[in-house]
């Protein structure tokens, strides 16, 4: 689960990371407000989920505070990749001398956590690992022992961090720790942490991503939960609800199967055979039949969607169970488009027996499965 | 040979009495593994298919012979399941469970190795070694002996083009799931590494997809020393960046963990990469 | 800091551990009341922080409210060695089948802490022990991995629990490790554990100390620490708030000295020769002119101390602003009673002059010092 | 010979810049110890009484050849410091601090047990080998090298005893302080197994108190192994139970920990065990 940077800076307020000066608002008249209690020039910063908010047009500076209403009226409202902006974050405007990066995140290949310092903050940090991989500090962190002072002073030292500051930054990079170890946040990020003119550190970006498989020890997320919904439409709210896995996407073929990696096959081949799929769902491992029920219903309430294409491997699914999922799905919701159905494995015959005496089709090889859904989203479209 | 598991493999089955365990209780017996116990806290002396049930692994071993385990207990329990299991003594645990806490996986892992023990998983379907042993939940019957060697970090898909080999005469050696979360145990580069010592395996099929950089790193690794052939097939090129496709670990985190970027350093490596999973077994025809 | 039984409770019911309903009282008329809401046969329990409560009668069973109200009019207002009883926790009584010893306290020599289960709860666990070593089941926690809940299964299983109560045993084990961790805690102990005729656990005592060290990331106990500040006397509380060690004992010769062994020491000798000590007091190490100052002051408020036995080894304490203290003491709080000064180490003549010139005699053996003032003590009561 | 110190070691003194470090940095030169180093974060760069000060142990390390280390590091930040010595490579580290939360001896402890390190402390005076190296804050002119062994959980009590056996003619090899804490590093047995391979020395002197079963563990060792003379005096005879005399670990807890049970294991244990501190030297005069 995602948080906004408000939602990120007030964690790291409570646990004593220095932020910037300043509120969230909803509205022009608000963002005046906070711009004259601040009373110096301003930030306002969309609150996007999604990245490169920056280049975007969604970071704006403001010296007066009707200046700061004007350009609240216009980020309020605008589309940051299709994501409406509701609330803007109004800050005070830093004084910057420098910009730092400091992160914490999961390395696959080492399978621990890594703490990352680097001098060059406030661009994309990959970037920088590509172009300066030598001024990317990292360490890893021991998975039984955690995070130590003196470990965070090495790095921050590594950085040119000297003085109160070498204190300050390292005391901050404990504190990232401590979010990661409290929230299961499986990224903390400050970028860019400022050096400003009078020599303080301040987390002027906030990033923190909570392990969605840890939100069952974190009920105090339940709220945050409800507001990263904003960013979800309502048939990926729905899904999230069914604990399905569904991503939208913006072609015209409903793609449904068992098992990520063959979902995620699914659309490749479909692509593969000039095709655009619709979404990516999975319905999951032993689905039974009312599952399979509602992955139709969601994906089907895609007004999008000109073909159906469901791609079913029978291993501890039972292929009946999912024609018997396409059939009262069918009935119940009235399906307008056609159904490509590629189905093989447990209960493969039952399966069949079912959708065949349905009159539906059914294949047997997800290639040419693919390449048959591809042919009638395509016929489907030149109709149109 | 084969590797990780065969006949002499004996299972205690973790989490046995629930749904899913007991499910696959059945059809592991049914293939022939050798499930010795069944554990589930609160629930010792029940019996499931006929495997006797205990209260914890330290005193099912104390009655029965076993190596290994298998994992079925619910997300939020699991690592203390295997820490027991770690704890008892086995030498392979195979984590079922999807949905663990990435934290709690980073600290199983390493225990696990400072205890030289070999997990696979979580979020796994298994391993299998055909006709020896089935320590997963993949369906037996679409796998047949032989000699390709398949590691993979997706399920059904595995099972697509496990079938497919089976189908195209191809038998397996031993078809092991990585598992599909972020943080795993036994990974490509440690599974290739066990196919190397196994002469029955005579190529190795590697099944990637987005996310992370296991895939890369598999390849520098096959360009550096191993020398058996390899086909592979990645998932996910068409997957958007910043979206989690169904796996925990499957996602395009900016602009790592590409398809393309796998697809190139596996081709560079010498790996044949193919566009569709049926292709994996005509190409093994070609190499082969 | 040691917590009163209805403090542990509370936290015990926060972490999920079942405790008899009940509530506090300070008056008959709440006990009452309270009765009245249980609606049962209650106990009624003298909250008190020195062991042996039960033994001194502390711990009594009422089976009606009338009942009740009399015997917490008995206990209330009442003492406990020496300490007056000024709230009272008023339980459910239960239908007990057997009562079980969990605990998880710092096993020194292993230098771990350790987690202790027993089949025979309710009794000193010590005499346990010694008489049933082997119905004592330990485990040590390992430092870096903590506590898990197979060690808990393991453990509690060895003790026969079976079914349902392994899994909650278990559990609540963990739970206290979570204690532990959380709150810092050196010792946490449920004794009895009360395995109930209708099967359920249920912790019928409560005791958790938290390690005085660690007070300083713990907030939260603030406001406990007022009101453990009520098993102290005064000049406890004093001692306590001027960070000097101070423990008062029912003797008539005050004690201070330098180094918590040499002051041991100086109340074993003082002990020998016949003497009886009125306290220990270690102005601890490095201390200045102001420290000894208010150790005396603290010290003479005692109506019962006699004569006053200072023993300094000067190493990184000074003799002179040693020697300061004592004669500003004098001046400014007029001290009535004999001192007995033994001061050898650093800058020893600068205080042997400071004192013999103020008419204090300093001596150079702490055996010969503490036999003087034994004397002089003995003379003091002689005449009395 | 002595143990743990000689005029081998090579010290970097941890909270340099702080009060206490900076006092006893200056005595302990004079003493003669080579210190060669500071370290106090955030003040690297700087110089106190002539020596060094670098922000982090590893930089102090890669400018000065160093074995050991001594913290004057307040409490809340003392584990820190100590995992940090660890981790660059120290070999002994003594723990000046006081009041260090028990978790955090635990788990530094913990840490140096795996890393072969030894941890003198905490709450100790530290360890003085006389006219070679003085790694405390003892005074050091009460100590004349010679013969005895001191081992003691209190500070000042041995600042009594080792002048009163200076002054009786016996010099000591080495005075360790244990430290007063419940849980510290080098404990009673572990530093009479240091002393039993030290030829220099012929008797040891241990100064118990109450708390714990330090003593009672230690005449479990004697009466097995220890072949040299072993006098002791042990502190708290008339401690009242429950309440902490001083130090931490000086506390007894129901009937455990009393001076009597000490007294009574060690004499039973052929130790000579004293009533009065300045009968030790008298008794090491019958021995020796």
């Amino acid at each position: 689960m995602k948080l906004y940077e408000y939602q990120a800076k007030e964690i790291f307020k409570k646990f004593g990371i220095s932020i910037p000066r300043g509120q969230i608002a909803d509205t022009p008249e608000e963002c005046k407000k906070i711009a004259e209690e601040i009373g110096k020039p301003v930030a306002i910063k969309a609150q996007v989920l999604v990245g490169g908010r920056g280049k975007a047009g969604g970071i704006k500076f403001a010296e007066t505070p009707e200046e700061a209403a004007e350009i609240a009226s216009q980020i309020l409202g605008s589309q940051i990749k299709g994501i409406k902006i509701e609330k803007v974050l109004v800050e005070e405007k830093l004084e910057i001398e420098n910009e730092l990066y400091f992160g914490i995140t999961v390395d696959r290949s080492a399978r621990k956590y890594v703490a990352i310092v680097s001098s060059r903050g406030g661009v994309d940090i990959e970037e920088v690992a590509e172009k300066y991989p030598e001024e990317i500090i990292k360490h890893y962190v021991d998975p039984l022992l955690g995070f130590q002072g003196f470990e965070a002073r090495d790095l921050v030292k590594k950085i040119g961090l000297k003085g109160r500051n070498l204190i300050i930054a390292a005391d901050i990079l404990n504190k990232l720790w401590k979010i990661v170890e409290k929230y299961d946040a499986e990224l903390v990020e400050i970028n860019p942490l400022i050096k400003t003119k009078d020599d303080k550190l301040i987390a002027a970006d906030a990033r923190l991503i909570i392990d969605d498989n840890a939100l069952f020890r974190h009920p105090e997320f339940e709220k945050t939960m409800e507001t990263e919904g904003k960013e979800f439409n309502e048939r990926e709210l729905k899904a999230r609800k069914e604990g399905l896995a569904y991503v939208e996407l913006d072609g015209n073929i409903g793609i449904i199967g068992n098992g990520a990696g063959l979902v995620m096959a699914t659309l490749d081949m479909v692509s593969l055979y000039g095709g655009k799929p619709a979404n990516f769902l999975d319905v999951g491992g032993g689905a039974d039949p009312k599952r399979m029920e509602t992955a139709l219903e969601i994906i089907l309430s895609n007004p999008r969607v000109k073909v159906v294409f469901i791609n079913i491997l029978g291993g501890i699914t039972r292929c009946d169970w999912m024609a018997k999922g396409i059939i009262e799905a069918r009935e119940r919701i009235k399906i307008q488009v056609p159904l490509v159905v590629r189905m093989v494995g447990t209960m493969e015959e039952a399966g069949r027996k079912i959708l065949q005496e349905a009159g539906i089709d059914v294949l047997d090889s997800m290639e040419e499965a693919a390449k048959r859904a591809v042919e009638i989203a395509n016929r489907i479209a030149g109709d149109e | 040979m084969a590797i990780l598991v065969n006949n002499k493999t004996r299972v205690i089955v973790q989490g046995i009495t629930g749904t899913q365990g007991s499910f696959h209780t059945k059809l592991m017996l049914e293939y022939g593994t050798k499930v010795v116990a069944g554990v589930t806290p609160g629930k010792g002396g029940q019996e499931t298919h006929g495997v006797p049930v205990y209260d914890t692994v330290k005193e099912a071993l104390s009655e029965h012979d076993a190596n290994a385990s298998i994992i079925f207990v619910p997300a939020p329990f699991a690592k203390d399941a295997v820490l027991e299991g770690i704890n008892a003594g086995l030498e392979l645990i195979v984590v079922i469970t999807e949905h663990i806490p990435i934290k709690d996986a980073i600290q199983m892992i390493e225990v696990a190795k400072r205890n030289n023990v070999n997990i696979v998983g979580p979020n796994t379907p298994g391993v299998i070694t055909p006709n020896e042993c089935k320590l997963g939940i993949m369906p037996g019957h679409i796998f047949k002996r032989g000699e390709i060697g398949i590691i993979s970090r997706s399920g059904t898909l595995t099972y697509e083009i496990a079938s497919n080999l089976t189908r195209a005469g191809f038998g397996q050696s031993t078809c092991l799931g990585i598992g599909g979360d972020p943080v795993i145990g036994i990974n490509f580069i440690d599974a290739l590494q066990m196919f190397v010592n196994d002469d029955e395996t005579k190529a190795v099929v590697l099944i990637g997809e987005i996310g992370g950089d296991a895939e890369e790193k598999a390849a520098e690794y096959i360009k550096r020393e191993f020398t058996k052939p390899v086909a592979a097939f990645i998932a996910g090129r068409t997957a958007p960046p910043g979206k989690r496709m169904g796996h925990a670990g499957a996602i395009i985190s900016g602009r790592a963990g590409t398809a393309e970027s796998k697809i190139k350093a596996l081709k560079r490596a010498g790996v044949y990469v193919v566009e569709k999973p049926k292709e994996i077994s005509e190409r093994l025809k070609e190499i082969l």
